[in-house]
């Protein structure tokens, strides 16, 4: 049976524009998660809860982290949260990136703005519990908005791409992936467009793509967040995903 | 407290129940608590065949409440008899069918095949679903085809049949002495209102299928009204719907004119939404000097 | 940012007005802020002789929302043109007289009876409010009434005309082509949707006329679909209204096809609530990439 | 014209069942309040303002002192709040007791429930203002729910009534009111059956009574909580009351 689960919030910070990671304590969920999962999280106020990946996770301090940015009056709220309050949480949800890859597969994790986060927990886990050899693209719309590359770059090779050109290379992730012919696998998340178009440029490989919806009940039950998939028929992002064989899903 | 209620074809033992396309076929909740706690469960619409539902976006939030077009996404009426019956049926509650379609036929298909299971308590009818092209909605604001589609179903199925009214009328009483006319057990209301919302940057509807239903605490005075309305000039029991959040809620529904309660966008915000609202109803009833279910039901024709 | 938005009689500096019944005849207002700020003021219904109302309690809080059944409290035509609109016109700002009446006759006279007074720049029909027992809502959900009451008026009036519809109707097109066929200039939509809502302890309905109507962000959804479904039909300018609270939900209702919009229940929550979304909407607009209100509407053709 | 006004919450006590008192800082308001005005508060998530009297005020530090019972959610939220916290608020509303009264009356206070704080507020400027004798019969449901018991006995004779009689006398405070007959005018908020009660039995002196009545705009403009006059109209109690002559109204 899954619980009634509180995270007991230990820090919020702004990491960059309008951009913010929160620590929250939660043993279970530390210890459960896997990268690509996200927790459903109730704000006071609104109907329905928020979806945010897991970034990262820290069982030995009981620790999850969440990094998002405040677009709306629901992640605005979040951001607000002072150390000590209790949020009502869901989660782990959803299916998440397999880390059991076989040793010699050199990856490539490709993540978009807020699809970030996800790929830095898939790094993270990899890097602790394999030895794959991985390297990281990540997008973002302009210098002030890159977040955690400090901390990609302690993992593995990371390339920094901006929209405008402001930091890193000028573009999209798309651009440079060329380079990386060497690589077996990839794993993105990001907006829907940048993963149609990693998705028909990484054609020859296989790979692994997480997605968002606008959702419900997050569990499955309500079939609002919906992907259709190849075979023309439906699969649910919140409980059969987030994250999808790219070649099985029509994005 | 005894919390039971006796409905047509239903011996509920306590008055709430999960709304219909607001839980699935139970499989994801039975994660969280044993649905044997439910008084009973009404199941997702189904269909003569499968059917994909909109495009997505397929909800949004509004204020107290949501907008949702699914489009009655549903695996087809026989592949629900076959695998998610069954599955319910292991617990110890009641199985109500909500049925669904774009033609009387369709109708009077889907009612049919719920014969075959004797695990199906009673049958939801569906005319007032506003996210389908076809179908739904004009059944459900048509006194005429409402009376036409119920009398096919009364006539076909084996079952009691809950009539689902639609909010988007101007007369809900007239619909509701239709259907009752039309020989229907029961009547199950209200259904979503009719809404929409503007995404502003793309300056477009939010919700893929332009309109969506309107759902949550948001129309509840609307369900009240309509309820009270309807349980002044018709009899039969009345399941009641929209926007109960806690047992207060509850209780408002029962006194207006409910027999029971379904509880539909609650259980997105809370999965423990029915069993807390059951947990919670003695107490409630209590505060309010009631002794029973039926105690409020018998009172309330006196109260009112 | 040039705000300012033209209708028919209607020369409003920006498009924001206090909505009918919630801001009186201004005077209280007037204490809070310059009333020359706003575009124009929707005043409080006239009829024929002074009303006094229904009994109290005439308002209950809802979920984003509330319920009023105020029953058009007012103290008649005559003293509202001889004290009420010379206070108002000293205001650099538009005024729009809203009318209601139990008979046709009713809102002949009224409406004539404004034809004394400059000051007064367009008639607002009411034939929707839910909270009168004769008149009011029959004239707004019947399309053959609502054409004749349009019509009667237009006749005897030398103003433009705004008829304000219902949203407790299952196709409000019908009605809004019934009244434009009857040649108003203009629409107001939406009313409130009729509701009721319990007190618990004396188990009875909370407002004293038993159902009331209800506003407020709870009924945005409904207005917004109910404009943007009209707005694909009919040619007339749409006066918005329902839930509105910022500056946003005003670019919400002008994308969705109104070409000005009026602020009600919002005004009881926070006094300032006109000149705020007045002061807001600049930004906004920009935020979204608009440049002017007329840019909206201009633009929405292609968008939506 | 009117301005937009907070109040800063400086305490929250609870001093009978169910029942807060609420200091908060505004100048001007505890300058300008009059007894038997109101503050019109807004609680966020609440579309409705709640109108609560003004319990006292102390224009030497600027402290407005309000007393109200936890019924229902907004004010079982207000109940929850903490030092320091803005409070938005409109007032004072309403017109209040005139204490221009000449200095050989006697007068009577009567207040029930949560209709005696602003009777409290009346006795204390009385007392402060003026050298009017003042004789006070308070009415509470039982023991715990008593309170202001020693401020009152400050001021001047007082008399407790509690319905179950746990405490003072056992009643209702007008099977006592005969004990007062030199007194030559009342005062007097509470529920309306008090009202009406008190009314009819001191109807040979002047009085003058505080309503209640739920209310939309609470400024006047939307007619939500109006009294019947004797003269067979309305009168608004959020702008023309909430105290009116008794003998004015229809209770
Ligand atoms: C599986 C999943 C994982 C996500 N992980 C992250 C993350 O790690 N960091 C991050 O910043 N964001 C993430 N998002 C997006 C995040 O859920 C939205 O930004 C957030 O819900 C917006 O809420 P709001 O109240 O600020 O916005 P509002 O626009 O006020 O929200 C209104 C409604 O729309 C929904 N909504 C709005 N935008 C989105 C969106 N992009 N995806 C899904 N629902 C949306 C909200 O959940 C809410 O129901 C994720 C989304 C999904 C589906
Ligand atoms: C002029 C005036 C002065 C008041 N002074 C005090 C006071 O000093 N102390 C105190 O404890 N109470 C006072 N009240 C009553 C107080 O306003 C209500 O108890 C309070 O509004 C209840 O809010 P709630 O959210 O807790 O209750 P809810 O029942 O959740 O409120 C729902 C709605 O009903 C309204 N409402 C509920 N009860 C009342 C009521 N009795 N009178 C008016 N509106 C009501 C609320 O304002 C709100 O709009 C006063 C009322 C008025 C009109
Ligand atoms: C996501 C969603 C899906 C729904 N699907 C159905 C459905 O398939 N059949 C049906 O009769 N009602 C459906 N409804 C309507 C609900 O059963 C219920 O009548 C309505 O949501 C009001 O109750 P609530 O406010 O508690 O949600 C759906 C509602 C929601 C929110
Ligand atoms: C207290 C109150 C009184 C109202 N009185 C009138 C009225 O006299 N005439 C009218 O046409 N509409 C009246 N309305 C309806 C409003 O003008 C408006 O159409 C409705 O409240 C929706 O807007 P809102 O959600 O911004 O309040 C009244 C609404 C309220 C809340
Ligand atoms: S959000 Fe309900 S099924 Fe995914
Ligand atoms: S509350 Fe609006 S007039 Fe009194």
């Amino acid at each position: 049976m899954r619980k009634r689960e509180t995270m007991s919030v230990l820090s919020v910070t702004q990491i960059a524009t309008d951009t913010f990671e929160m620590i929250a304590e939660n043993s279970r969920i530390s210890e459960q998660a896997k990268p690509g999962q996200f927790v459903h999280i109730y704000i006071p106020g609104h109907t329905l809860r928020r979806p945010i990946s897991i970034a990262a996770v820290d069982p030995s301090t009981a620790s999850v982290s969440l990094v998002f940015k405040a677009i709306g009056e629901g992640t605005k709220q979040l951001s607000n949260y002072q150390s000590g309050m209790q949020i009502d949480v869901l989660g782990p949800n959803g299916n998440g990136f397999s880390i059991d890859i076989s040793e010699d597969e050199r990856v490539l994790l490709i993540g978009g703005g807020v699809g970030v986060p996800p790929m830095y927990h898939l790094a993270k886990r990899l890097s602790e519990e394999t030895s794959i050899d991985i390297v990281s693209v990540l997008g973002f719309q302009t210098k002030n908005a890159v977040f955690y590359e400090e901390e990609f770059n302690r993992i593995g090779e990371t390339y920094i791409v901006t929209d405008d050109g402001s930091y890193g290379t000028h573009g999209v992730v798309t651009d440079i992936l060329g380079q990386f012919k060497d690589r077996t696998q990839y794993f993105s998340c990001g907006p829907l467009p940048m993963l149609r178009a990693v998705k028909s440029k990484l054609s020859h490989i296989p790979g692994k793509v997480s997605l968002e919806e606008r959702m419900g009940c997050g569990v499955g039950a309500c079939m609002a967040c919906v992907l259709p998939t190849v075979d023309n028929h439906y699969k649910k992002i919140c409980s059969e995903g987030p994250v999808f064989v790219a070649e099985e899903v029509v994005l | 407290m005894n919390l039971s209620v006796k409905l047509p074809g239903l011996n509920l033992k306590n008055p709430i129940m999960p709304a219909s396309g607001c839980f699935g076929f139970g499989k994801e909740y039975s994660e969280y608590y044993d649905l044997s706690l439910l008084g009973g469960v009404m199941m997702k619409a189904a269909t003569q065949f499968e059917r994909l539902g909109n495009p997505t976006p397929r909800v949004a939030e509004t204020s107290a409440g949501m907008l949702n077009a699914i489009g009655l996404q549903n695996p087809g009426v026989q592949q629900i008899i076959d695998q998610e019956v069954p599955r319910l049926a292991k617990y110890d509650t009641s199985i109500i069918a909500n049925i669904a379609g774009s033609s009387i036929e369709e109708y009077e298909f889907v009612a049919a095949s719920f014969n075959q299971t004797e695990d199906v308590h009673a049958l939801e009818l569906n005319i007032s679903c506003p996210n389908v092209k076809q179908g739904g909605i004009q059944f459900g604001t048509d006194p005429t085809m409402a009376k036409k589609v119920t009398g096919v179903v009364k006539k076909v199925s084996n079952k009691p049949v809950y009539v689902k009214l639609s909010p988007n009328v101007h007369n809900i009483v007239q619909m509701a002495k239709a259907v009752e006319e039309a020989g229907a057990d029961g009547l199950s209301m209200i259904n979503t209102l009719t809404g929409m919302k503007i995404h502003l940057p793309s300056r477009k509807p939010l919700i893929a299928n332009k309109t969506g239903g309107l759902s949550g605490p948001a129309i509840k005075p609307v369900a009240i009204r309509m309820i009270y309305e309807v349980r002044q000039q018709v009899s039969i029991p009345i399941i009641g719907m929209g926007g109960i959040f806690n047992a207060e809620d509850v209780l408002e529904f029962l006194i207006a004119g409910a027999d029971a309660v379904a509880v539909g966008t609650a259980n997105f915000q809370n999965p423990f939404a029915c069993v807390d609202i059951i947990n919670e109803l003695p107490v409630v009833l209590e505060r309010y000097g009631f002794h029973s279910i039926e105690d409020v039901i018998e009172t309330r024709g006196i109260t009112v």
